[in-house]
């Protein structure tokens, strides 16, 4: 090759970098390692990794079970190994999965559109609000304190560096938006109310409610949806203008945080506005239908600097997944499963009731509840630890206010006896004042 | 048309519906295990917030969904199945081993927030990871939070906004060239800067006078893509680089085209503040169709007090954990930690390599895209001379004569069996014709696509009317993307 | 023809060579660690026996082998693509969750030779399918060392002979019927016994008669197919069984169409004495283009003394073992256990559906054959009217008229986008179509495959060279194989 | 559907079996189960088989590294769920690749054809003799000691069967083959002689000195190959006129046993005698180059009681795994993973010399040998065992003239670090009597 070309050494073809900032020397990265010993590597860090172990955990990211044919399919080259699909004739396959997506997700959200993936549903929420501020020509921002705390630090990396005012709007004792505060907080300024349902405490919001003085003030409402599970047995948003998802339950693996899958879905008449990558129906010169990514005026490589947004690179793949796991559900299995997790955590949170106290128990919630205790979550997860279990999330870091709390979650994944067993080890240490032993293990699991 | 084309047939293809079309009542493909806890009255537990309907849900069997979406790939073209050359997407091989890895047990299902006292396996992957991308990039710290290269713009951007801030004295606007990615001028906007273009001259490379011109303390910072989008190295980066810190202003490079550089020369070690990787490109994790990528920020010292929430530290007991006291932080700019499961395959990807392969692997994809060039020189117009590294920019100027555009050798490319290079881009070369074959592609398959783009060449010059009909051994010929786009039809409903 | 063909349509497809013809010095796919142990000296070592050279052995990078495999595996039709409703051969949906749990770690890798101690897991799992499969046939005992239906037939003509052995008076021949498969007689021939032919009756069934005049001393025993390969139950079953015993003969039963039984009625039940099962027909584990397979033989307490060796038992402690000490065993049929993969992969499928999803199974696979007997019936010349089990077989005596053979409209089925029928198999149908859709087809599948069938019956009326020179639309068309058997070319040899 | 048929209900369809014999009730088998519980199933299953275990266990099953993308091919669907490639023009997949593996097993044994594959290794060998009993038209055969006991074994149910008479040649103290008694057992009616080699010990015969005295009494040689890695570096037995071969090592999974893959190679004049598929190479109606399953009057299906074998179903799959490893590894591939497994041999032979005594030590030897010791090997098996090791198979059921004797193998997967630990544990009970809690633990690892 090198002949063709017409030089002598590869190095030739570096010659327009500058001598002095060409490296000399090797990279100091590991050495060539052979396939076995990368699997090795990577099987030795799983180990070190709470491989085996029973969790409790939710709080954005939840453990449900992912039918086997999802990675069969998702395997296969055809899918995982294609860029997105610009050349509609040899990506119909990409392109009619997503257009299957949109609908499925319309179908669960009761949206009109839906596009085709955001990076997750922290950034969904906010391209969501930010849409609002476009279509409302306002600037300021109303969310709820009962929002998953990272996203709403994520709001407010985006929002603060484009001057947009946020505001926000606690809870009450049912764990629930305190609409009368929110309502005061909601101005002519105001482009959109934000709030997540069920909200961070597994909490059912009352939408319509909070849906009627948004609307009241010509503000916009956006709900975030976490647990997409939730939407099988749960009432979606629909008096929402705007909901923006994670789905990663839908057959996502937990992967330590991602990659998830954050998706928009709206109105119609909005989706002008909407960011991202939308797939539409269309025919071929012999009018057989066809797929084809539509409404690119929206985006970057056409619209540059007046883009509705600089995403391009989306979660295609993971939206395969979540598409898959919709269909193997589908109609029935959705309710179905939703039913498990809602009675799993029922019964789970009846028996911390007997020795704990179980917040805002009052309002209707989905698959997450709060345990208050006398002890320090942080002490009670370090003493189920030596269990190889998972306790629920302290909450002191994101909730002074509630004390002693955790956050606790319960899927179809979980089973009665775990159950059983990590209330039990909570009830120990009832009333007991951590012991110095478990002090010293408090850094270590806190968060 | 049949005895030109050498690497591709027709064969039969199985169509397929919406899978909504084959959904009937009482199918199922779910089975959930028998309930171990009481039953619960649902309308009780969620009075006015139960669910009663899922509408239109699909109901179908295992085997319907296993052939559904089997059939559905068998109409998609894919790296697997040949060379996809698209410029700027670096479109190389997947290792399946990353793959295999990406899914051990405890990798794949680690949560977010267990304790990190039983997160050191990820956290030391993560740690590793960082480590080799500063290495490489020859920048002194990195997030790994952005979740694709616009993300890490974006992230990029944010930090340069602070920095200047810090500094006492914020600034307005971004100078970008015009041969940019849309990301570029996109993000700026996004991040509430106003974007100033950038000339290139004649070579196709910054016009450092016009810089030098335009540079002033309202300039927060030059995003630059290095190689840019022509394929060309920056010659002047060091200039460049001057220039800008001279005026208090910073460099961000766009590493899209990193593939060119690793393992060769460190951005770092050339001027650069702050820069994005795209682990969906140069390090080989699959594109899936559009995704997920990973855009990890590496940076200089400078912007370090500015980093994203959380920081990856090394603890006072050697274990590993994150820093979320980080008071000048820009904050987060998504949940979590970032798309780990791409680092865990862009860390898998760099030690089947080590440094000799990583340096071997820069080496054959600026060898491959310039025997590209030769091949092709002549046959398509060269707007650009100026040296190629890792992808060449044509143009259709020589076609256009006979009315075909790019966009039509492209579809007719796909008949020949490959997968199009990407058109209409950068805007600097009207109907550019961008070519990456990346270090994957083996001599025997350039040969047969370089063979294949002169075959369409003639068949331009005999006649045009096969490329501008073209593809014509796809399962549906071209589609109507302008009505598409009039009355957009974006979900399925049920016939009424 | 295309406006016919409403399932399949025509797509670009990849070429591809033979892997040698890749293969060029210095390119590996392959990568060992480093050695930590001495290296040695391999001529001092071996002497004599080194070897130097691998001949023609191929070398060529990862991403070509893994192109290689992805093109040609595009050029085969499959049971995830659509409808494969190949008589006799069972060809149902193999759930991937089978293909999940066979590569469990401690599963895929468990050393035959382990310590029982470490091997619970295994022989629980061997244990449990034995089990199944005892109550699903209704017989006694169960050895799962067969690696195939024809490798079964063998180990239960040895025990049959072992049998008669014992008694003190071995027999001669095995009686089957003209409708058998073929490894039927072949096996009988491989274990030394004599072939005698057994006439069908007009129903298609064995005749009681004939079979009561040729049963003698002579007659180890009787091999039957039940449902046989017309998809016809043996009504007279219990008959036959008696004429057998009475003369001391036993009665093997064909299991390759259990997949029209299990659940409604058990073939120990009905005076089997012996029969073999496939684990990759009635059981779900795949075909793979030709194997692996499992050929359990399920047999009655007579055989027991027979069975080959080891014999899976419970050892006093109550764990699980094998025991080899069994002086009447016919010996060991193949080295090791058996196809165990497949066991597991059986076992999944059995705890996938129980007791009710089994009969359902049944049921279903029986509905769908007689909704295309009802589809086709007059379209086609069904030689046999009596009613139709798993299975039903056409003859094209109709469309032979025009000169349209079985095998034309095989090949034309391709075209329509369906895997063909089988051909010419039972003999006793001369230009035989025998369909078996399994329970895995939906209606709408089957749908789209009665018109096709309708729709090239009308083309053999039409035009029957359309239907003569099918396939029209894969990428090879009707291969030569006079030729290919005439001068054999079995292997790839570089051009000299 | 039941409309369609005209019938009222399915058991109508059922009416054919006798009332009497029909099943009223349900099977007893496990009931139906969800996907997440099978695989619970399975996993718990994995964890009581050695899961984790190091072992030494080699002697026809191999634990050799394997390639990542094998399982990657092969579960692509349209290898895994196609059937025999009786249709060639929609099989064109499989057929190509068999052709091609075909190819492979010819070049690494030298013979000028091969097999589709056969069963495994045994059945490959006693069909192999049958061959020759067909070709030579002869009945006896003389079989070797060191061939692997139980693919003796199945020779003689084979044989005996048919009564076709075996006599056994013993091994001589370098471990391999006593060729005066082997010369001594051939007679005229001798159709073939089976030997394996590398041997069960891991010795490597004198193939060309046993070639010649079977050839010199017009008996056919008939060579059995365990350990195809060995092919690697180890010259193949050229001389023979049939090589009956297990592929496992080759990329197949230990599987407690199978599925393996065996195969068959010979001289091109033996073809027709041959038993299993074919594929040989055709061209289309255009002259297109394409492939069939070809000489299929040698099979049951044409030939029934005249066939060369009964032989359908076959091992495709895994011979396509075979496949993809012979492609990875390739021509320096293959050479570079032997030396490895040589090495490995070679430096845990020379551990164990210092602390027991190493069998037939002065003959070549692959990746496999045996170790006499004071104690006995199930005594010394059951110490490794509470270490996660599982040492070497100890010899006594299969050659009690060998006393306390094991058969050890080491693979590229056998770390160095293993081997000194096993030799450790072994040298500890050096001498010592077997202790009674010792004889305890010896059933139960007893093989
Ligand atoms: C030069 C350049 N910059 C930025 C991007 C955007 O990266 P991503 O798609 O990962 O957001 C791309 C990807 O297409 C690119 O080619
Ligand atoms: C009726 C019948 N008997 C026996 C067999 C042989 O089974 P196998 O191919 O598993 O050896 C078959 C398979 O084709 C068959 O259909």
């Amino acid at each position: 090759m090198l002949k063709a070309i017409g030089i002598g050494s590869v190095d030739e073809l570096f010659a327009p970098i500058p001598a002095e900032y060409r490296l000399s020397r090797d990279l100091k990265v590991p050495r060539q390692m052979a396939e076995s010993e990368i699997v090795d590597y990577f099987r030795q860090r799983s180990r070190e990794n709470g491989e085996g172990y029973t969790s409790f955990l939710g709080a954005g990211a939840y453990a449900h079970y992912r039918p086997v044919i999802i990675d069969s399919l998702i395997s296969r080259g055809e899918f995982l190994t294609a860029y997105t699909p610009y050349q509609a004739e040899i990506s119909q396959g990409t392109l009619q999965s997503i257009f299957e997506f949109q609908t499925m997700i319309c179908e669960l959200t009761g949206m009109e559109v839906a596009n085709a993936s955001m990076y997750d549903g922290s950034t969904a929420a906010a391209e969501a609000v930010m849409m609002a501020v476009r279509l409302t020509g306002r600037r300021s921002v109303v969310l709820a304190r009962s929002l998953h705390p990272e996203y709403r630090e994520v709001l407010a990396t985006y929002a603060t560096h484009q001057g947009m005012p946020l505001t926000v709007a606690g809870f009450g004792a049912n764990g629930r938006v305190n609409v009368e505060e929110l309502e005061k907080l909601i101005t002519a300024q105001t482009a959109a109310v934000l709030i997540q349902s069920p909200n961070f405490f597994g909490t059912i919001e009352d939408v319509s409610a909070i849906a009627e003085i948004a609307h009241k003030r010509g503000a916009m409402l956006v709900v975030s949806i976490a647990e997409a599970v939730s939407l099988g047995i749960v009432e979606p948003p629909r008096e929402a203008d705007v909901i923006a998802m994670e789905a990663q339950s839908f057959g996502v693996p937990l992967g330590f945080g991602g990659p998830y899958c954050g998706v928009i879905a709206t109105r119609e008449k909005y989706v002008r506005q909407m960011p991202g990558r939308l797939v539409g129906q269309t025919v071929d010169k012999q009018g057989k239908r066809g797929f084809v990514l539509t409404l690119a005026t929206r985006e970057q490589h056409i619209r540059r600097e007046k883009a509705t947004s600089n995403i391009c690179t989306n979660q295609a793949l993971v939206a395969l997944m979540v598409n898959i796991f919709m269909t193997v559900y589908g109609k029935v299995g959705l309710k179905e499963l939703a039913k498990q997790n809602l009675a799993k955590t029922a019964y789970a949170a009846g028996q911390f009731a007997k020795h704990g106290k179980v917040l805002f128990a009052a309002s209707p919630r989905f698959n997450e509840f709060v345990v208050q205790t006398s002890e320090d979550p942080r002490v009670i997860n370090s003493r189920l630890l030596e269990h190889k279990t998972v306790g629920g999330l302290p909450l002191k870091k994101f909730y002074p206010e509630l004390g002693n709390a955790a956050l606790w979650c319960c899927t179809e994944l979980t089973t009665r006896s775990a159950i059983d067993t990590a209330v039990g080890l909570v009830a120990e240490g009832r009333g007991s004042a951590s012991s110095v032993k478990e002090e010293a293990g408090v850094e270590e699991v806190a968060r | 048309m049949k005895n030109r084309i050498r690497k591709a047939t027709l064969h039969v293809n199985q169509n397929e519906g919406l899978i909504f079309e084959k959904s009937s009542a009482g199918k199922a493909a779910w089975k959930l295990p028998p309930l171990d806890v009481p039953e619960v009255d649902t309308s009780n537990l969620l009075g006015s917030s139960e669910r009663n309907d899922l509408g239109n849900m699909p109901e179908v069997s295992e085997i319907e969904i296993i052939r559904h979406f089997t059939r559905l790939s068998t109409w998609n073209y894919a790296i697997d199945l040949g060379m996809y050359p698209l410029g700027s997407c670096t479109m190389k091989y997947n290792p399946r081993v990353n793959e295999a890895v990406a899914r051990v047990e405890g990798i794949a299902n680690g949560h977010p927030y267990q304790p990190e006292k039983i997160s050191q396996g990820a956290l030391h992957i993560f740690k590793t990871l960082s480590e080799c991308l500063i290495e490489i990039t020859g920048m002194d710290a990195i997030t790994m939070q952005p979740a694709a290269g616009a993300h890490g713009e974006m992230t990029g951007l944010l930090m340069v906004r602070a920095y200047h801030h810090a500094q006492g004295r914020p600034r307005k606007k971004i100078l970008i060239p015009d041969s940019a990615h849309g990301t570029n001028p996109a993000t700026a906007a996004m991040v509430d800067y106003a974007v100033e273009n950038l000339k290139s001259d004649s070579r196709g490379m910054v016009d450092v006078g016009a810089l030098e011109a335009q540079m002033n303390e309202d300039v927060a910072a030059l995003m630059l893509t290095n190689p840019n989008t022509l394929g060309v190295f920056e010659q002047d980066i060091h200039k460049i680089a001057d220039i800008l810190h001279a005026k208090g202003g910073l460099l961000y490079m766009d590493g899209a085209n990193m593939n060119a550089l690793v393992g060769k020369v460190r951005p770092g070690d050339f001027g650069v503040d702050v820069m994005h990787l795209n682990l969906h490109k140069t390090f080989s994790t699959p594109h899936g169709g559009g995704g997920p990528g990973s855009g990890p920020v590496a940076i200089k010292k400078i912007l370090e007090p500015f980093l994203p929430t959380p920081v990856l530290i090394t603890k006072a007991d050697g274990t590993l954990g994150f820093e979320y006291n980080r008071p000048q932080s820009v904050g987060r700019v998504r949940a979590f930690y970032g798309n780990f499961g791409m680092f865990v395959r862009a860390l898998a990807y760099i030690q089947a390599n080590g440094p000799d392969g990583l340096r071997q692997t820069t080496e054959d994809a600026v060898l491959n895209a310039n025997y590209i060039r030769k091949g092709l020189e002549g046959t398509y117009d060269l707007p650009y001379s100026t040296p190629t590294m890792h992808e060449v920019v044509f143009s259709d100027r020589l076609q256009a004569k006979k009315g075909v555009k790019t966009m039509d050798i492209a579809k007719r490319l796909i008949d020949y069996g490959f997968h199009p290079y990407t058109t209409a881009f950068p805007l600097i070369v009207p109907g550019a014709l961008m070519i990456e074959p990346t270090e994957s592609e083996s001599k025997e398959e350039m040969d047969l696509f370089i063979d294949a783009m002169k075959s369409i060449a003639e068949e331009v010059e005999e006649n045009p009317q096969t490329v501008l009909d073209a593809p014509h051994s796809t399962r549906v010929s071209r589609l109507d993307e302008t009505a598409a786009a009039r009355k957009p039809v974006l979900r399925w409903k049920p016939a009424v």
